[in-house]
């Protein structure tokens, strides 16, 4: 908390009647408010937190000033101030990113059945779930590079099975599959409630190179008979 | 910081009802006997009740005596039950447990006798109250710090979500887990009807108790204690078979050990190594 | 991760010669990058935007300083940064919406626990409290997004272990785990480790050493009086 010196000269006018730690002490206040603020703040609302006596319009626009290098800079708009990012910054901001979406119910539902049942159908999925599972959703899974295609089922048909991927267990945290909370521990951490039939399982998942006894690897000429491309694929790159 | 000395009164002598110990600690916990039950409610499983007893002790957790808090608590489930107050089965574990070591202080060691002696029992309850009682003062520290959203605040018009991931999708993997399991509850719930809860079953009170005897890992015969404050006289017959039945279980399940010297001798349990992290302990197995 | 310590390390000697003006620079970055931000972000995320030969260390600890005294702090969360408002100013800040999540005290605890004893199964928590957790504890720890699962203990049963989040240290204001308050006490005192530490003496004043002015120091006679030896006591074993 040691007091800028600079500052002095500037508050000249008013210096002979507020001493620098007060000016100090309501810089801190209006900036701690402003950046804290959902929107914008307004000059009235900053004075009447300021201590009693400090002209508001001479602290702001001496952080004005002190901000005016810096990577973020404090702007006026319509008595309202606010932080923003310096002009010649965006750049940095906005460049490469993606908005980050967040997974829908489905989704997750979905995602969290071929986690634990892999290799598991897309029926299968269905059957668990007790509704339809749109094709968008698959899609997503695999966009976010979280879905694989594992091999397919050799029953008729020859169902191609879901599994999960590496990026999947870098992303939740998860050293293996066999991390994933089983029964007893989603119950003892609440997720799971007592009221479960008796022979209520969680599968435990088979390891992601694991084939299972009836499945077969995939292979690309699988993909491109079954008119499958493997996202990201094609479009991003 | 919670409860402090500052209430509680002076040292108890052995001959003292220990109820009168109890309820005038005011604060926070009823004066008289019609809020019992609401009193117990507020405590926070058996050892968090001894540790309340052991303040009343007056002198601090250095210097308890472990005996007369051990005949305090035993006398404190005596008189709920007299007034017919049901306590929890943890209560009542702790409660069997208590009169055990009551009785290994108090009974010279036999030669014979390989169960943990009284002083270990003690050092390990006085140890966890110890424990137990940093982690509160621990919480008391961690709650009073500058938190986020209360004492300290973040950018309130944040611009954007930094983000190094590679995919385009956020979720945690708690998230993930809570999908799979209300949907899993969701689709389980409508087939079945639901479970009656029923009372405690000793295979539930030798859970407690397995979970009680923690940090003991030699043989303990706990048995006739654990019935004898888990059971009505009436139905003890029938529940040392079942407990039997039960403790054959847990050893089936790798989770106890059990031995008896021979017919009508005390059964012996103890914590099976393999359930838990090794110690370096040669088992003497006389069976 | 291993990239950029590399990228450190090299930069770690030119940041003496790096000029000035680059230097004020990649603190702009790094500031409007972190500004932006209502979340911490990590060191590595700057590294990536700075300028090449930058040290993001010399950076953020320089921009540290500056922002000591402010009204808003560089704050530094297990690798990552945020700007937090300070501490000392929270009085004029918080307002009546203001609210933080209310821990019943069995959520505080079990909080406790996994913080200073992680990773922790579930089966060591209640051992400590001598008590079952009641079902919807860990949940709300869980949503809070302030506990997680960690991963799975070697040992026979493989039960799932629990630790704290980067939310959690970011909440309460820790740079790492090694902040939390009074924690090597604690580890010296044995009280973090599952067995009875084998100097352990039932007597033994609870955190500090002092005696109260209404105490004596407790001898050997005094126990035995207490009908209590300590398991230390027999040295011959």
């Amino acid at each position: 908390m040691t007091e800028t010196s600079n500052r002095e000269e500037g508050a000249a006018d008013e210096a002979t009647v507020v001493d620098p730690r007060r000016l100090h002490e309501a810089a801190r206040i209006a900036e701690a408010l402003v950046f804290a603020s959902a929107n914008p703040v307004s000059e009235n609302y900053i004075a009447d937190r300021l201590p009693v006596g400090v002209d508001v319009q001479h602290v702001m626009r001496e952080l004005r000033s002190l901000y005016s290098g810096r990577g973020v800079n404090l702007v006026r708009v319509d008595d309202h101030w606010a932080f923003r990012t310096a002009p010649d910054l965006s750049f940095v901001i906005r460049t490469d990113e993606t908005e980050v979406r967040k997974l829908s119910r489905a989704a997750l539902e979905v995602l969290s059945i071929i986690a634990y049942h892999q290799p598991v159908t897309r029926a299968e999925i269905e059957d668990i779930r007790g509704v339809q599972t749109s094709k968008g959703t698959l899609d997503v899974l695999m966009e976010a590079g979280w879905v694989r295609f594992r091999g397919r089922r050799r029953t008729p048909g020859r169902p191609v099975t879901f599994g999960t991927t590496k990026d999947f267990l870098d992303h939740f945290g998860l050293e293996e599959l066999r991390d994933l909370p089983g029964l007893d521990e989603l119950k003892g951490a609440g997720l799971l409630s007592g009221r479960i039939p008796a022979n209520f399982q969680v599968p435990m998942p088979l390891a992601e190179d694991e084939l299972a006894e009836d499945e077969d690897p995939i292979t690309q000429f699988d993909l491109e008979e079954l008119g499958l491309l493997t996202p990201g694929g094609k479009e991003d790159e | 910081m919670q409860v402090s000395g500052s209430k509680v009164q002076k040292a108890k002598r052995p001959d003292e009802a220990p109820m009168d110990q109890l309820w005038q600690d005011g604060d926070a916990r009823g004066t008289h006997e019609e809020s019992l039950v609401v009193d117990i409610a507020g405590f926070e499983g058996p050892l968090d009740l001894l540790l309340h007893l052991a303040r009343t002790q007056k002198v601090d957790l250095a210097r308890i005596s472990v005996l007369a808090l051990a005949e305090q608590y035993l006398a404190f489930v005596e008189s709920a039950r007299q007034v017919r107050i049901e306590l929890a089965a943890d209560y009542l574990v702790m409660a069997a447990w208590l009169a055990y070591l009551k009785s290994r202080l108090l009974i010279p060691r036999q030669v014979k006798d390989d169960g943990p002696s009284g002083e270990e029992m003690a050092a390990s309850l006085a140890f966890r109250l110890k424990r137990l009682e940093a982690m509160r003062d621990a919480a008391t520290r961690l709650i009073n710090r500058n938190r986020l959203g209360r004492d300290v605040f973040a950018r309130g018009a944040p611009e954007h979500i930094p983000t190094e991931r590679r995919s385009g999708f956020d979720a945690t993997l708690y998230d993930l887990l809570n999908a799979y399991a209300s949907l899993r509850q969701r689709h389980a719930v409508t087939q079945v009807t639901i479970e009656k809860r029923s009372v405690w079953s000793l295979a539930d009170a030798r859970e407690v108790l397995y979970r009680l005897i923690g940090v003991m890992d030699d043989w303990t015969a706990l048995d006739h204690f654990l019935l004898r404050y888990m059971t009505d006289p009436s139905e003890r017959a029938t529940a040392i078979a079942s407990s039997f039945a039960a403790s054959l279980e847990m050893v089936r399940e790798g989770r106890v050990e059990i031995r008896q010297e021979g017919a009508f001798q005390p059964i012996y349990l103890r914590r099976s190594n393999r359930a838990d992290a090794p110690r370096e302990e040669e088992a003497a197995d006389g069976d």
